[in-house]
């Protein structure tokens, strides 16, 4: 199940959708909209998506999954538009027979959601102030051959983005 | 060949608009299709940092053909999630 | 929040019950009953609590995993009774600033759960054999000083268990 | 003194009983109790293989003394979950 909507996100029914007499394990993540990033804090949060190349992407996604880890279902929700405090912004499941199994395929999942379908936030602060969010730096499993031709694009192209003279 | 190219988040704020349309010799790159819009909007570059570039919906490095029916994206790295 | 219960678990509340301003990440993980274990077709588990010890086991699970990791917030909930296929026996949720350290600390709660919580599942396959289960060997993470009482007791005892001849 | 040993899962059927009645010495350890236990349920070792004992709700050692309030309990290996 893949989704990318306005709406807040159900995150009982996306669950419940990847539940299976197949899995002894599911894995959820939800990330939620932070109030204090440092000292900095936020009012609210404003997501802007491409839907139509997020929505393929988190498709692709679900593929590698499947692919690379032994799981049994896989949904995943992002939520775009204007996020409060609290709020979910993206839900996560997958099942799998066993719990090692879940926990990789989960982490890994969100990891490269993040680092690849095209979505940007922009933090408003408590102050007025206003900035597009840099993307964070990836800890733990890096997504080597998830989005590769990105991956050669962006060292290969460096050069190209100095502006000519 | 005429190509639109759509921008998002900190680049569509910097440019002003949601896409904009650029005249690109036939076969151009990726990479002729980013000096082309550099060309238009000059702070691009500098207020961004990097652009990622897509082409019908796929990240699409800089060596890639474009063709006049391609849907073709410009956008700073994502911060989704 | 620690619960021990014979009624089904409501994962959704207790989701709710982690979900803070204060926090970025949400991990939750559910067991549930798989139907095969290798060739071995289950068709309902029995689970058997030392309800008073599994409750104060679980409270000082919680504990240690707000001592060990940087969590908001904290929920264990573990069924017990007859479960049937795909129902949940134990869901466990925590809270974080970071999704980096909800995976960690939700793989650490109930991995040292599983090894610490005198809880006993006890197999009923299709074919009428029942089996009382052994502890599955753990994968990942070993809470080396998680029940450091358990642990010198089970190493040192060893020769103490051969019965007197 | 008289101390009332809860047994769980495999153990309890085995014995047959939920919890067994023992006589030990006072300032008995776990081990005495163990030893009790085993002898008066030879079956038990062989077929549970290690048993775990807890007092008060705490996973206890061998060397662990036992009062005559204490709530005991023995049991194999936890596989909830």
């Amino acid at each position: 199940m893949i989704e990318l909507t306005q709406q807040p996100i159900d995150f009982s029914t996306l669950t419940e959708s990847v539940r299976s007499d197949q899995a002894g394990a599911v894995v959820l993540f939800l990330g939620t909209v932070r109030e204090f990033t440092g000292v900095a804090r936020t009012s609210w949060l404003e997501y802007e998506a491409f839907p139509e190349m997020a929505t393929a992407a988190m498709q692709r996604l679900e593929a590698e999954v499947r692919q690379r880890f032994n799981v049994v279902e896989v949904a995943i929700s992002h939520r775009y538009g204007r996020l409060e405090l609290g709020d979910i912004a993206v839900a996560a499941a997958v099942s799998s027979p066993h719990r090692a199994q879940a926990f990789e395929a989960g982490r890994w999942l969100i990891d490269t959601l993040k680092e690849s379908v095209p979505i940007w936030k922009k933090e408003h602060y408590a102050d007025g102030a206003t900035e597009w969010l840099h993307p964070e730096p990836v800890m733990g499993s890096r997504p080597e051959a998830a989005i590769p031709v990105a991956s050669t694009f962006m060292s290969e192209s460096s050069p190209e983005i100095v502006p000519e003279a | 060949m005429k190509l639109s190219v759509l921008l998002f988040a900190a680049a569509r704020e910097i440019a002003g608009c949601e896409s904009v349309e650029l005249e690109l010799p036939a076969a151009a790159t990726v990479a002729q299709l980013r000096v082309a819009l550099l060309h238009t909007f000059p702070t691009l570059a500098a207020r961004t940092g990097i652009l990622l570039c897509a082409v019908n919906n796929v990240y699409a490095s800089d060596d890639r053909v474009l063709q006049a029916s391609d849907v073709v994206a410009c956008f700073p790295p994502v911060s989704g999630g």
